[in-house]
């Protein structure tokens, strides 16, 4: 055993950088995505243009909002899986019921799943206490169970994108895309309910906390179930967005965001382990994913190598939040 | 024995299941014999082995994502380095996969203890590096696998002395699978390593305090699950004679088997028992709705049900079982 | 009533071609009078789950398989299995490497072939061409891999910009060509393995500039082939039919008619909009009322009795 | 002396952030002696026996094994070194068998059965999973199972508390055995009988720090409850406590709170009392009598098998603590990080409560919350420098956030669980200052203190409990500290005379060993 005195030590610029860094968790992520943006541009000169950055942005957009789904339930210590089946059910429910029916009952039948699907994972995870993990894959599993069988009914009546859709998913307004209309309001009021909202206290209080917001009055299952209705509701009309922009239906539409969307979650500074975090930091998150994506394209980076330097990132990003956020 | 059955009493019940579906199985189909019995003893194969990978982890208090990717990189290493080669060049291979399987688990296990970034989040980085280097192996379905390999879980596995129609009730798949899985699990539980497992999953301060090298443990763990993993990667080289880079839905059905098969997720209980039979259960219950001929996508709902329904269940049983005056 | 059982097994879902070969398999079987029942198994997987698949229809004790194949080399041992059991195995669409299956499919190397070498001459011999693959490891896949590279080897100035795999999915595909124009690289001509609509539609939505496209006879390609302004391509007819086509080949064998050969080939044509012969084929052949994703081609003579209200209605006996 | 001590550790410090666990802690046991350890509830002792075997590391001091300085890093370095700890709280793994349990620390079955026997539990089923097993039980085998590795000093931490007469009685005898063997002992009880039925000699902690160490012998017992004390058993005054309390004297008809005969398992047992308004009742007891059931059963957090709880004369019955804050009772636990959001502001933390209903899910009203925190903060004078988030406060301002959250919802009954524990005397005399303050606007606060000393100054009456039973009730005049350290280890009052401190509630199982 060695003794130790503390003594007053003057604090290296490492570690006021650190804690300024820890201070303002956005900065780093910002220098991140900027430092991508440029080799991209290095890589090949004159492609960070109007179009790109339209095209990057459509491509960010239903990623951000399902990120936004593993912000708010990450932060009660949870993690919602189910949200790439809810969001391909709600696609493909869309497009295959706006052939017969009227469009608001076809949006009704389609976020019918979302609601359900949300309410059992909330009742799982918040009155069973099952691992929220097990609770989505679970979920997610019947769901595409579900789909499955349905699409086996509907083969004959086929599909259909709304206008609608397909102006949000992929129109330009003076070279803004239109997924904008939607994802500002939507990005706006999740900070604001985070915020702002004795919601979005709770749901920090309860993943840094659960006991400390017991004693406070607060019920858990209460918020763990409108968290989990309101994560798969914003999947489903995810869902509509991608459908959208995607404009072919099928059963496995949004599962290749599902772990991209933990992700950038995870890369914007949302602990797993709940109570900190947020949403801004996500999607700078989801905009870092999108650009590494086609820096990866443009590297001619086969996709094998692409998978390795993803999970890579994932875990450094994490490993060092770790420590930054650690030692303060 | 009153004991036992409470001991037991999950996979007891769950045998009593198994049991109940080979009658319905013989209802439904009174043609099913042990040929039958030896193509689900195939079909058993894989699952068997990555719930086994999953099994370990669990008991030692983690989860592990990345046992599907963990099998489709050892499947593609040993069915491409089988390519083209001799057939005494396999038994090089197998202990080389099999090494590599170890090797591997115990990195994850080492990311987990080093970093300590939380298991979810290692495993979930390191399934994205397991799938893109089983990409950067072979990029599509390929390779091959040495006859007599393939042979190993084809037929039955004469035993001397015993009737010839009994026999015929031994596949060779399922003596393989219980030579592999027990050889390694019967000496190792009882072990000092293997109690080491159960006690840093049901209490790791009480582990540590009993001086468990608490790090060391778990480290070990992620490698057993790495080397069941591999088996379960051979398995599939084997069955198919080729290797296929993209993941098989073994992740999901690991830890469905996992929860079915009576082993807490929180850690420290359960065996690997409980979760052979619920794979058995579940390969079984697609044959029966394939032999009724109803969809068989129908299957996913019924598995991710079964899944829910037994974690809600089981969890309700905790939380009935609670002492009077208990804190939650 | 029939004295048959079929057993099915088909591993891509929601394709539209892979959904019309299964309509094609049902109506046939109810058209042929001869089938009591179909065992359908379909649904995405891969060889391992397809050899699960192959083997609890063995356990069903079906009297014939119909497969379309995950691999070819992948299940050998279910269809060998098949086979010894008494159960007559045809795979459709894609070749299969046990030698007791018999085989009936499009020529897939020549289909290939055939679009290939017609895109390579529109654009005019050199540049980069996009490849859109079809599921990895399927046999079609590497006999159309093999017909591509054949043509590639004729146009040594033409060289491959991109390869990526759909996976025979339109979602995969859109998302592909959605990213792939986002990163701005130039190209001269998209080869696709019969997800061809969705990426016109992307050229359209995109305002990229148009490239010569060649695809499958899809409804909704060959529509977008007659009536997208400045879109230069070829629809290379590939039936899905052909399901159909398996069903009345397992049926001739279990009534103990043989075919010649072990494998049947069916030859694919091409149809262009660059010469007015062609659009006229294109014409004659678009059916908007298909689904988009169905190849028009929705019958295969001396194949198929069914009537395109039977494919279209999708039931089997007993439905 | 001329024997060399087998263990002997100095200057021994360990800092839990800003907490001194322990400042300057030293021990030396000699070869065949039974050392006690004694020191009031959060002395340091456990921390010390932690350290010396190696469960937690130091931050300084030296330990000499057999005049060797040895560096034990983990409990299987401390087993090798011949240091074997029967920890406070149960170290069976109880997912595994007793067997199991065995196998895992490498300790020999048969002598381990011979030892259970010897300890009174002649049928022991060794298949039987730890968990199902009763905690005394439980203790038994954990000291067999250290015994059985035959160690040359075996530390003991309140071995004996959870323990029936009969079990304990048998502990006392094999542990004196140990001693006359040749081999060392450490032993930590409350129980004065024990130590002097026991012992040969005994360190005393107190905050941290060795005061002493004595020869156990006939009336020694005040000299160590004086040492355990320190300074502070003259500091108390009954009068200058009184001071602040003037006003709360008048009483209603109800009392605020009224508990009747609450029971709750083997925890609490009939107790009874009621809760003025404008009256600070403290709670006296030692670690492990109830008081924290009785808590969580006041704050809604667990409940009660039996009895009522009536606030105002009104019947209420709490299945969450929301219920109980409805009713106006707030529950400050001791442990800070039980109540706060660490990683969350001070403005949330105090605000939580009031977004915790359902129909309070909406916006916020960011002004008026701003003004009511603002206010609760500046009434407890929390340093807001780094309120950004709570973890970077210092423990005293951390504990008045708990506290100023419940300012700030106005709850008119505070339940405050060792509100003082860890944090330093200037911020303790502040909250003193503030509960007598909130009795004065008739607020009622239910007050458990481990402090003894605390009681004067902040009290108007004592509740002391002892095994889940109110045994007595003092007014403030008559509570001080040896009168309720002695009813607090469950002594009639006024028995000092007889025999000291050794009256024994209970019959003592030690004669002969004592004598
Ligand atoms: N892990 C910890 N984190 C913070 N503070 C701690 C921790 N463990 C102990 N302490 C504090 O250190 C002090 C000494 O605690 P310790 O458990 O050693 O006391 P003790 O003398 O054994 O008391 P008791 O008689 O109640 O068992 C107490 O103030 C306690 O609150
Ligand atoms: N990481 C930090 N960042 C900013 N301010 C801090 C930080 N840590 C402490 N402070 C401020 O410095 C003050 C002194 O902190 P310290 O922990 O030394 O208090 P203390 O003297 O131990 O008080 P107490 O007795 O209440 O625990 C705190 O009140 C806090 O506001
Ligand atoms: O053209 C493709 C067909 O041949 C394949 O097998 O399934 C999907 C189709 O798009
Ligand atoms: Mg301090
Ligand atoms: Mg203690």
């Amino acid at each position: 055993m060695t003794s130790s005195a503390t003594m007053p030590q003057p604090v290296s610029f490492g570690r006021r950088l650190k804690r300024f860094m820890a201070d303002r968790p956005l900065i780093p992520l910002i220098i991140l995505l900027v430092i991508l943006v440029a080799i991209l541009q290095v890589l090949r000169p004159g492609i960070v243009n109007e179009r790109w950055i339209a095209n990057t942005a459509k491509f960010a957009i239903p990623l951000a909002i399902l990120a936004g789904c593993q912000t708010m339930t990450m932060l009660t210590g949870g993690i919602d899986l189910s949200v790439g089946t809810v969001a391909t059910m709600s696609a493909f429910i869309m497009a295959t019921q706006i052939v017969n029916q009227d469009p608001t009952v076809a949006f009704l039948l389609a976020m019918l799943p979302a609601v359900l699907i949300g309410l059992v994972n909330g009742i799982g995870v918040g009155v069973f206490r099952v691992h929220p993990l097990i609770m989505t894959l679970g979920t997610s599993l019947i769901g595409t169970g579900f789909l499955q069988v349905y699409q086996r009914t509907v083969i004959a009546s086929g599909a259909r994108i709304p206008d609608f859709l397909n102006w949000l998913g992929t129109g330009l307004t003076y070279g803004f895309p239109n997924a904008l209309f939607l994802f500002v309001p939507v990005a706006v009021l999740i900070v604001f309910t985070l915020n702002r909202t004795g919601f979005g206290r709770l749901l920090y209080a309860v993943g840094d906390n659960e006991r400390a917001a017991r004693l406070s009055g607060v019920r858990y299952w209460q918020v763990i179930t409108a968290l989990y209705v309101i994560s798969s509701l914003l999947a489903g009309i995810t869902g509509l967005l991608y459908i959208g922009l995607i404009k072919a239906p099928s059963l496995s539409l949004a599962e290749p965001l599902v772990l991209p969307s933990v992700a950038a979650a995870v890369i914007g500074g949302t602990s797993i382990f709940g109570g900190r975090g947020g949403y801004m930091g996500t999607i700078i998150g989801a905009l870092i994913l999108t650009v590494l994506t086609t820096l990866l394209t443009i590297l001619h980076m086969p996709e094998g190598g692409r998978r390795i330097l993803f999970g890579f990132i994932v875990l450094f990003v994490t490993a060092a939040y770790l420590r930054i956020i650690e030692d303060r | 024995m009153t004991r036992f059955l409470r001991r037991q009493g999950w996979v007891a019940g769950l045998l009593a299941l198994l049991i109940f579906l080979f009658v319905i199985t013989k209802l439904i189909q009174p043609g099913y014999g042990s040929g039958d019995f030896g193509s689900l003893a195939r079909a058993v194969l894989p699952y068997a082995f990555a719930v086994a990978a999953q099994t370990v982890v669990v008991i030692a208090g983690g989860i592990d994502l990345s046992v599907a990717a963990m099998m489709a990189l050892t499947s593609v290493t040993a069915a491409s380095m089988m390519n083209g080669a001799s057939e005494e060049y396999a038994f090089f291979v197998v202990p080389f996969v099999l090494a590599m399987g170890l090797v591997l688990g115990a990195l994850n296990g080492l990311l987990i203890v080093v970093t300590r970034v939380p298991d979810i989040v290692v495993t979930l980085a390191t399934l994205f590096v397991l799938q893109g280097a089983a990409l950067l192996v072979l990029d599509a379905p390929g390779g091959a696998a040495a006859e007599w390999l393939k042979a190993s879980v084809v037929g039955i596995m004469p035993i001397a002395g015993l009737p010839d129609w009994a026999d015929a009730w031994v596949p060779k798949a399922l003596v393989l699978l219980v030579v592999c899985l027990f050889a390694i699990w019967i000496p190792l539980r009882s072990s000092r390593l293997g109690l080491s497992i159960y006690a840093i999953g049901s209490d790791e301060l009480a582990a540590f305090r009993s001086g468990v090298p608490v790090a060391r443990t778990r480290i070990v763990a992620y490698a057993l699950s790495g080397l069941f993993a591999a088996l379960g990667g051979l398995s599939l080289t084997i069955s198919t004679g080729i290797g296929a880079p993209i993941p098989g839905p073994y992740l999901l059905a690991s830890v469905a088997a996992v929860v079915l098969g009576g082993v807490a997720l929180g850690g420290g209980k359960g065996g690997l028992l409980g979760p052979i039979i619920a794979v058995f259960v579940l390969r079984l219950v697609r044959t029966d709705l394939t032999l009724l001929a109803i969809d068989p996508n129908v299957t996913a709902i019924i598995e991710g049900a079964i899944m829910v329904a037994v974690v809600m269940f089981g969890a309700f049983i905790t939380i009935r079982g609670r002492p009077a005056g208990a804190t939650p | 009533e029939g004295k048959y059982t079929i057993g099915i097994s088909n591993t891509v879902q929601g394709n539209g071609w892979r959904e019309e070969m299964i309509c094609a398999m049902k109506a046939q079987a109810l058209a042929s009078g001869e089938v009591a029942k179909l065992n359908i198994a379909h649904r995405n997987t891969d060889a391992a789950g397809q050899l699960e698949d192959i083997r609890n229809l063995i356990s069903a004790k079906v009297n014939a398989i119909v497969v379309n194949p995950a691999d070819p080399a992948g299940i050998k041992a279910g269809l060998e299995e098949a086979t010894k059991a008494g159960i007559v195995v045809v795979a459709v669409d894609q070749a299969v490497t046990e030698p007791s299956a018999y085989i009936i499919s499009n020529n897939q190397e020549e289909y290939a072939y055939l679009g290939a070498k017609w895109l390579f001459k529109q654009m005019g011999g050199k540049g980069e061409v996009l490849y859109m693959r079809g599921a990895a490891g399927a046999s079609a896949d590497s006999d159309r891999d093999k017909g591509f590279k054949k043509a590639l080897a004729e146009f040594p100035d033409v060289k491959v910009a991109q390869e990526v795999f759909t996976g025979w999915q339109q979602d995969q595909g859109k998302q592909q060509i959605l990213s792939f124009l986002a990163t701005g690289a130039p190209i001269n001509g998209i080869w696709t393995s019969g997800i061809d609509n969705v990426i016109v539609d992307a050229l359209v939505e995109q305002q990229a500039p148009m490239v010569p496209v060649v695809g499958a006879d899809n409804a909704g390609f060959v529509g977008q082939l007659n009536s997208v302004k400045g879109l230069v391509g070829a629809a290379v007819t590939n039936p899905g039919s052909i399901g159909g086509a398996g069903i009345t080949l397992a049926l001739q064998i279990l009534d103990g008619k043989k075919p010649a050969e072990q494998t049947v080939l069916v030859q694919p044509q091409l149809w262009e909009n660059a010469t007015d012969d062609g659009k006229a084929k294109l014409k004659s052949a678009a059916d908007p009322s298909l689904s988009p994703e169905w190849p028009v081609s929705i019958s295969i003579p001396d194949w198929t009795t069914y009537t395109k209200d039977q494919i279209v209605a999708c039931k089997g006996p007993g439905e | 002396m001329t024997t060399n001590p087998l263990l002997d550790a100095t200057g021994v410090a360990k800092n839990y952030g800003a907490v001194a666990a322990l400042r300057n802690a030293s021990l030396s046991v000699l070869p065949g002696e039974v050392h006690a350890l004694m020191g009031a509830n959060g002395a340091g002792k456990s921390t010390l026996v932690k350290i010396l075997t190696g469960a937690i590391p130091a931050d300084a001091g030296r330990v000499l094994i057999r005049g060797e300085a040895r560096d034990v890093r983990s409990p299987a370095a401390a087993r090798r070194a011949g240091l074997l700890p029967v920890y406070q709280e149960p170290a069976l793994i109880p997912d595994l068998d007793v067997l199991s349990n065995l196998r895992l620390t490498g300790t020999p079955v048969e002598p381990f059965r011979a030892w259970v026997r010897e300890l009174g539990i002649p049928n022991l089923d060794i298949r039987e999973t730890a968990r199902d097993i009763p905690l005394a039980i439980l203790r038994v085998l954990d000291l067999a199972r250290a015994l059985a590795v035959e160690p040359d000093v075996l530390l003991l931490d309140e071995m004996t508390a959870a323990l029936p007469a009969n079990l304990a009685e048998k502990v006392l005898e094999v542990v004196r055995r140990q001693g006359d063997s040749g081999r060392s002992v450490i032993f930590i009880s409350h129980r004065f009988v024990e130590i002097s039925a026991l012992c040969d000699r005994a360190t005393v902690l107190r905050d941290g720090a060795t005061v002493g160490v004595v020869d156990i012998e006939p009336g020694i017992e005040e000299k160590i409850v004086e040492m355990m004390l320190g300074a502070r058993i003259e500091k108390t005054s009954v009068a200058a406590a009184r001071v602040a309390s003037q006003g709360s004297a008048a009483q209603d008809s109800h009392p605020r709170l009224s508990v009747r005969n609450l029971q709750l398992g083997t925890k609490l047992h009939d107790v009874s009392f009621d809760l003025a308004n404008g009256e600070v009742a403290g709670v006296v007891a030692l670690e492990g009598q109830g008081q924290d059931e009785l808590f969580a059963a006041l704050a809604g957090s667990i409940r009660p098998a039996g009895g009522t709880i009536a606030v105002d004369g009104a019947p209420v019955k709490f299945s969450h603590p929301s219920d109980a804050i409805q009713a106006g009772i707030a529950y400050v636990p001791g442990d800070r990080t039980e109540a706060l959001a660490m990683q969350r502001s001070v403005r949330e933390n105090i605000a939580l409560p009031f977004s915790a209903a359902l129909r309070k899910w909406g916006p916020i009203r960011v002004q008026r919350e701003r003004m009511v925190v603002s206010s609760a903060i500046a009434r407890l004078q929390i340093d807001t420098r780094a309120q950004g988030e709570v973890q970077r406060l210092s423990g005293g301002n951390q504990q008045k956030v708990t506290i100023a959250r419940w300012i700030a919802a106005d709850a008119r009954t505070i339940l405050c669980f060792d509100p003082t524990r860890g944090i330093d005397v200037g911020t303790k005399q502040e909250i003193y200052k503030l509960l007598r303050e909130l009795a004065g606007l008739g607020k009622s606060v239910l007050f458990y203190t481990s402090e003894l000393e605390e009681v004067q100054r902040v009290c108007d009456r004592v509740i002391v409990i002892f095994g889940g039973r109110v045994v007595d009730t003092f007014p403030v005049e008559l509570a001080d500290e040896p009168a309720l350290m002695r009813a607090a280890y469950g002594l009639p009052r006024g028995a000092r005379e007889d025999v000291g401190i050794l009256a024994d509630v209970r019959p003592t199982p030690d004669a002969e060993a004592a004598s």
